[in-house]
């Protein structure tokens, strides 16, 4: 043992050098994707969200901050997608079912934001909402006509969009709630409606108090 | 052959296999007295929660399956490290990651609850429905993971010492030999061409158990990735057939040394007998998908092959390995002893055992028959009958060749009741299946129960058996190399 | 000498801002080339370093298991779907990159003929089943593992490592069935 | 029934293996020289063997004619009723549960969590038919039940800790 024992501080030192390595490389074993990381970066930060000019499907333009004092539940779309975006709305229509009536409207908005200006005007968010059966009011369909607008709230609540070339986008998806300032206070996996579900119900449980 | 091994260095070996052989018989008492306990709850005689029921039941097939290879591989490495050059450190490594391993998977099963059976199907050490968490099933794979690694090793050992000794795997098969190139009586040694076989399958299936295991461990830390189901169900079937069988090949190396020494007869690798074991080698890497027979959804090809080649399996026992050790016994003359008596025991439990599998193993038959407690009654038998009396009859081998210890009339006792044990415990499972009980199901219905109850009760005398034969192992473990020379097993027949 | 030259020509070659940008707007490229061409840098670089650090290498690296260790540790941190997605979008990370892999070649050059011919084998099967796992994974997902590529590229990756899979299961039957006894002689 | 037949069949083979084995034992106390032994035997190897692959080949041959795989052929006008089956942990959803006897049904069995069995028992609780129920694919059992009663679907392949709860009906009327 003496004979070797750099050999042997060098074996522990190097596990040790690894072990830290993955560490800090999965935040702690937490964030194994790029996803997961930013999910969890989105949930320590807190971002807030900024004061966009929204159009939507009724034609409607007004500032992000007349919902001030309302929970908001977010969801990133295009009209388009023919994959995950009418899963993610499916799925979000499952979750606007199973939160009590009394909140929606009064406590809580759902709003699905389209990231494809261009195409996603007016008639084409007014049809996609009718296929989803949203009433416009307490669910809305929306776009933000401002380029410049619409990139820093991507990149503020971390949506990677990547225009495959085919007129298609490759995006994150994932249910973003908004407190009543305007600050983010969940992001759930779409997949998990239950989960979603109770997440969104529990936290305006604790905050209307009952 | 033993020529070169000096008498300190033979000590030591055997004070590691020793070690192995008791870790190993301990282990599978201890898994007889939970499996005792799960037939009693099924009989509806013990009132046996259904949480630690599967607990158990997890626990039960890990732990045989863990402890009847511990001992397995001690055999076939006792009995290989007279043709090549075996490392000991490797053997020891193996011993120690399968204590952590064990440790770990203890931990999981009884501290975090972790029950998913040890087949671990996917996704469900993810998905418990709330009966276990992440750390539980993270110790049990992982666990199961150090275990792998420990007996990999020890493979990668076995396999570069046949390629370092004959050349090359196919080599340590014989197949120059089965290809004419090289004379019959140059073959190598029953002992290289079953310890070849079990490198072979053992490595692909360890490698293959190592993915899923990750593939699992993946999934469990981060439910977001997933991965197709029938795919890692194939992959998790084929490590767990693959593993469980060879634990048999490796026991069948003792019936190869031990039955000629008492019989004086030789057991010479000819022609048939290599084509026999590379037949084995084929099949048993395939067959798993009968496993699957009813999973309608694999290419239907591969699910008639499962049928078929598990059918061929069955012919190198039946027609030569069984077959040869009837030759060598009819008419000669042979001692009977325990360690004669259990090795012959060894092969009729095998022998025996493969029927009901090739049964089950018909489509038709399974179509009504899978996932009944009758493939629990054939694995029983074979398992139970075949490959742990094997061990066991290594066992007193080794004792009456490395001590002067005696074997007595309590021994015989053992033999009986184990014997009858072990085929109580087989019947009570056929019939089961045969009345369409289910297998792994916390409680029966009433009209399941009496055959479970008698599957206790045989139990019941099959741990009696088995404590009786660790008992004289480990009084040998005291009185080791009393027998004057440790050379001795070169001069017993 | 000759070979300190050419990796580090090869490494010169890898930091090239265009020839980067291509590499790493493909997948494919990215984990299946890039990385295994900075590692072979390394490897080739470590031709005159190991000679000239000999003492050192020796005394802390003397079985070869520190420097594997190193090894599988920062090639299976590459493996991660994450790693790869911050190399492309965080520039110190992309750092790391450049910096840890061509060690990765350095350290196994020094390490793999030290290494026992059970170290080696046992090295060989994890990665076996490792790369089989990174087919699996990425073929099989239905979700975008990583946000910076495609899902049909992550495909492409998946079927990548499919083909190296394959290949290294056919070189290990190669090397068992065929006879190596004039060797061991 | 199918269960009866292979119980019949392995306890004679069993019992035939027990017989040569304890024939063997029997004589293993004449002491004989081994060459003649193995000349004679060798020979009746051969033959043995020989037996044995046409046995099995007879066997497979014949229990491979019909598989549970395979779709049977409906008559015209007599189109199966398709019954979507959902396994989840721990029960059983099913779209419709009572069904008529002769009536032609396909199960299509599927999982939305984990692997789990899909056994058809009858009112004797004998195990019928079966297939696995698997997330993401779809199993198919097709069955035409020939007596009225109440069947059970009992979970056959273990999916946690209430496994052995889950356990469905359906019900064949006249």
């Amino acid at each position: 043992m003496s004979k070797n024992w750099r050999n042997t501080t060098a074996i522990f030192l190097t596990v040790l050098l690894g072990c830290v390595l993955f560490y800090a490389g999965t935040d702690g074993f937490r964030a194994f994707t790029a996803e997961s990381a930013r999910t969890y970066k989105l949930l320590k930060d807190k971002p807030k969200f900024p004061d966009v000019t929204l159009e939507d499907s009724k034609g409607r333009v007004y500032s992000f901050s007349e919902f001030e004092g309302k929970y908001i539940m977010l969801t990133f779309i295009y009209t388009s997608c023919s994959d995950v975006c009418p899963k993610l709305e499916m799925n979000l229509a499952e979750v606007y079912s199973k939160v009590p009536k009394a909140w929606i409207g009064e406590d809580i908005l759902f709003l699905s934001i389209s990231f494809d200006p261009a195409r996603d005007d007016v008639d084409t968010l007014e049809k996609y909402r009718k296929a989803f059966e949203s009433d416009g009011e307490t669910w809305r369909m929306a776009r933000i006509a401002d380029q410049a607008e619409l990139d820093h709230l991507l990149e503020e609540f971390g949506v990677i969009v990547i225009p495959d070339g085919e007129g298609g986008f490759t995006h994150n998806s994932a249910f973003y709630l908004v407190d009543r300032k305007g600050y983010l206070a969940e992001v759930m996996d779409f997949t998990k409606i239950d989960e979603a579900a109770n997440t969104v119900v529990t936290t305006l449980k604790n905050d209307t108090g009952e | 052959m033993v020529t070169t091994i000096n008498k300190g260095e033979f000590k030591s070996r055997n004070n590691l296999i020793a070690t192995y052989l008791i870790i190993g018989g301990l282990v599978i008492a201890a898994m007889m007295v939970f499996g005792i306990l799960m037939l009693l709850a099924q009989g509806g005689v013990l009132d046996l929660p259904p949480a630690a029921f599967y607990q158990f039941l997890t626990i039960h097939g890990t732990g045989m399956i863990g402890g009847a290879a511990l001992a397995a591989s001690a055999v076939m490495w006792y009995f290989l490290s007279n043709y090549v050059e075996l490392s000991k450190k490797v053997f020891k490594l193996n011993l120690i990651l399968s204590l952590i391993g064990v440790v770990m998977v203890i931990i999981g099963v009884f501290s975090f609850k972790y029950a998913s059976a040890w087949t671990f199907l996917y996704p469900l050490p993810a998905l418990s429905g709330g009966a276990w968490g992440v750390t539980g099933a993270l110790l049990y794979l992982v666990g199961m993971l150090i275990l792998g690694v420990g007996f990999l090793l020890l493979y990668i050992d076995t396999g570069r010492a046949i390629i370092k000794k004959h050349g090359s795997l196919g080599k340590g098969l014989g197949w120059d030999v089965i290809s004419g190139k090289r004379a019959e009586k140059d073959a190598p040694s029953p002992t290289v061409v079953a310890s070849t076989m079990v490198t072979i399958v053992n490595v692909s299936a360890l490698t293959t158990g190592a993915t899923v295991l990750i593939m699992n461990i993946i999934n469990v830390v981060n439910p977001a990735f997933t991965f197709d189901p029938l795919l890692a169900k194939n992959l998790t079937y084929a490590f767990g057939h693959i593993f469980a069988n060879s634990i048999i090949y490796m026991g069948v190396i003792a019936v190869y040394e031990i039955l000629p020494r008492y019989t004086n007869r030789p057991w010479k690798s000819n022609r048939p007998f290599l084509i026999a074991w590379t037949m084995s080698t084929a099949f048993t890497l395939v067959i798993y998908t009968h496993h699957m027979l009813m999973d309608s959804v694999m290419p239907k090809w591969m699910l008639i092959m499962g049928q078929v080649l598990s059918y061929a399996n069955g012919l190198p026992v039946l027609v030569i390995t069984a077959y040869g050790a009837l030759m060598i016994v009819y008419k000669s003359g042979v001692k009977w002893d325990m360690a004669s008596g259990l090795i012959f025991l060894s092969m009729f439990g095998w022998v025996v055992g493969v029927v009901p599998a090739i049964v089950d193993a018909t489509i038709v038959v399974n179509h009504v028959m899978h996932n009944t407690k009758w493939v629990p009654g054939h694995f029983h038998m074979y398992m139970g009958l075949g490959a742990v009396v094997m061990i066991f009859g290594f066992i007193y081998y080794l004792s009456k060749v490395d001590s002067s210890l005696q074997t007595n009339g309590l021994d015989k006792v053992g033999f009986i009741s184990y014997t009858l044990g072990i085929i109580s415990v087989s019947v009570g499972f056929l019939i089961s299946g045969a009345l369409s009980t289910p297998r792994r199901w916390a409680t029966h219905f009433p009209e399941w129960m009496a055959p479970a109850v008698f599957g206790a009760i045989g139990g019941v005398l099959a741990v009696v058996g088995l404590t009786i034969f660790i008992i004289h192992f480990i009084r040998y473990v005291k009185v080791r190399g009393t027998a004057g020379s440790d050379l001795n097993e070169q001069k017993l027949a | 000498m000759k070979q300190t030259g050419l990796g580090i020509i090869l490494y010169g070659i890898l930091v090239i801002p265009p020839v980067k940008a291509y590499i790493e707007s493909i997948m494919l490229l990215h984990m299946l080339v890039q990385l295994p061409l900075l590692i072979l840098a390394g490897w080739f670089i470590g031709d005159m370093l190991i000679k000239k650090f000999h003492p050192f290498f020796t005394a802390w690296n003397t079985d070869g298991v520190p420097g594997m260790i190193l090894v599988v540790f920062i090639t299976m941190y590459w493996m991660l779907p994450r790693a790869l997605d911050e190399a492309v979008s965080i520039y110190y990370i992309e750092l790391f990159k450049f910096i840890s892999l061509p060690f990765v070649g350095l350290f196994l050059r020094d390490s793999w003929k030290k290494m026992q011919t059970l170290g080696k084998s046992f090295i060989f099967l994890n990665y076996l089943s490792m790369f089989a796992l990174m087919a699996w994974l990425y073929i099989d997902s239905p979700i975008q593992i990583c946000n910076n590529y495609l899902e049909t590229q992550q495909k492409v990756l998946g079927w990548g490592f499919l083909v190296i899979t394959i290949w290294m299961i056919l070189y290990l039957l190669q090397a068992v069935f065929t006879d190596h006894s004039e060797k061991a002689e | 029934m199918v269960q009866t037949v292979a119980w019949i069949v392995s306890l004679i083979f069993m019992l035939l293996i027990t017989a040569v084995f304890g024939f063997v034992a029997f004589k293993s106390k004449e002491k004989r020289d081994y060459e003649p032994i193995k000349k004679k035997w060798y020979k009746a190897r051969t033959f043995y063997g020989a037996t044995l692959v046409v046995v099995m080949l007879i066997i497979t041959i014949y229990t491979l004619r019909e598989l549970p795989y395979n779709q049977p052929v409906y008559g015209a006008g007599n189109d199966p009723t398709i019954v979507d089956v959902e396994a989840i942990q721990f029960g059983w959803k099913m779209s419709e549960t009572e069904f008529k006897v002769g009536e032609p049904i396909e199960f299509h069995v599927t999982s939305t969590d984990v692997t789990h069995g899909f056994g058809i028992y009858d009112s004797e609780l004998n195990l019928i038919a079966q297939t696995q129920a698997m997330p993401d694919y779809t199993n198919k059992v097709y069955i035409t039940f020939d007596k009225p009663g109440t069947y059970d679907v009992l979970c056959l392949e273990y999916c946690g800790l209430a496994h052995h709860l889950m356990i469905g009906k359906i019900v064949i009327t006249e």
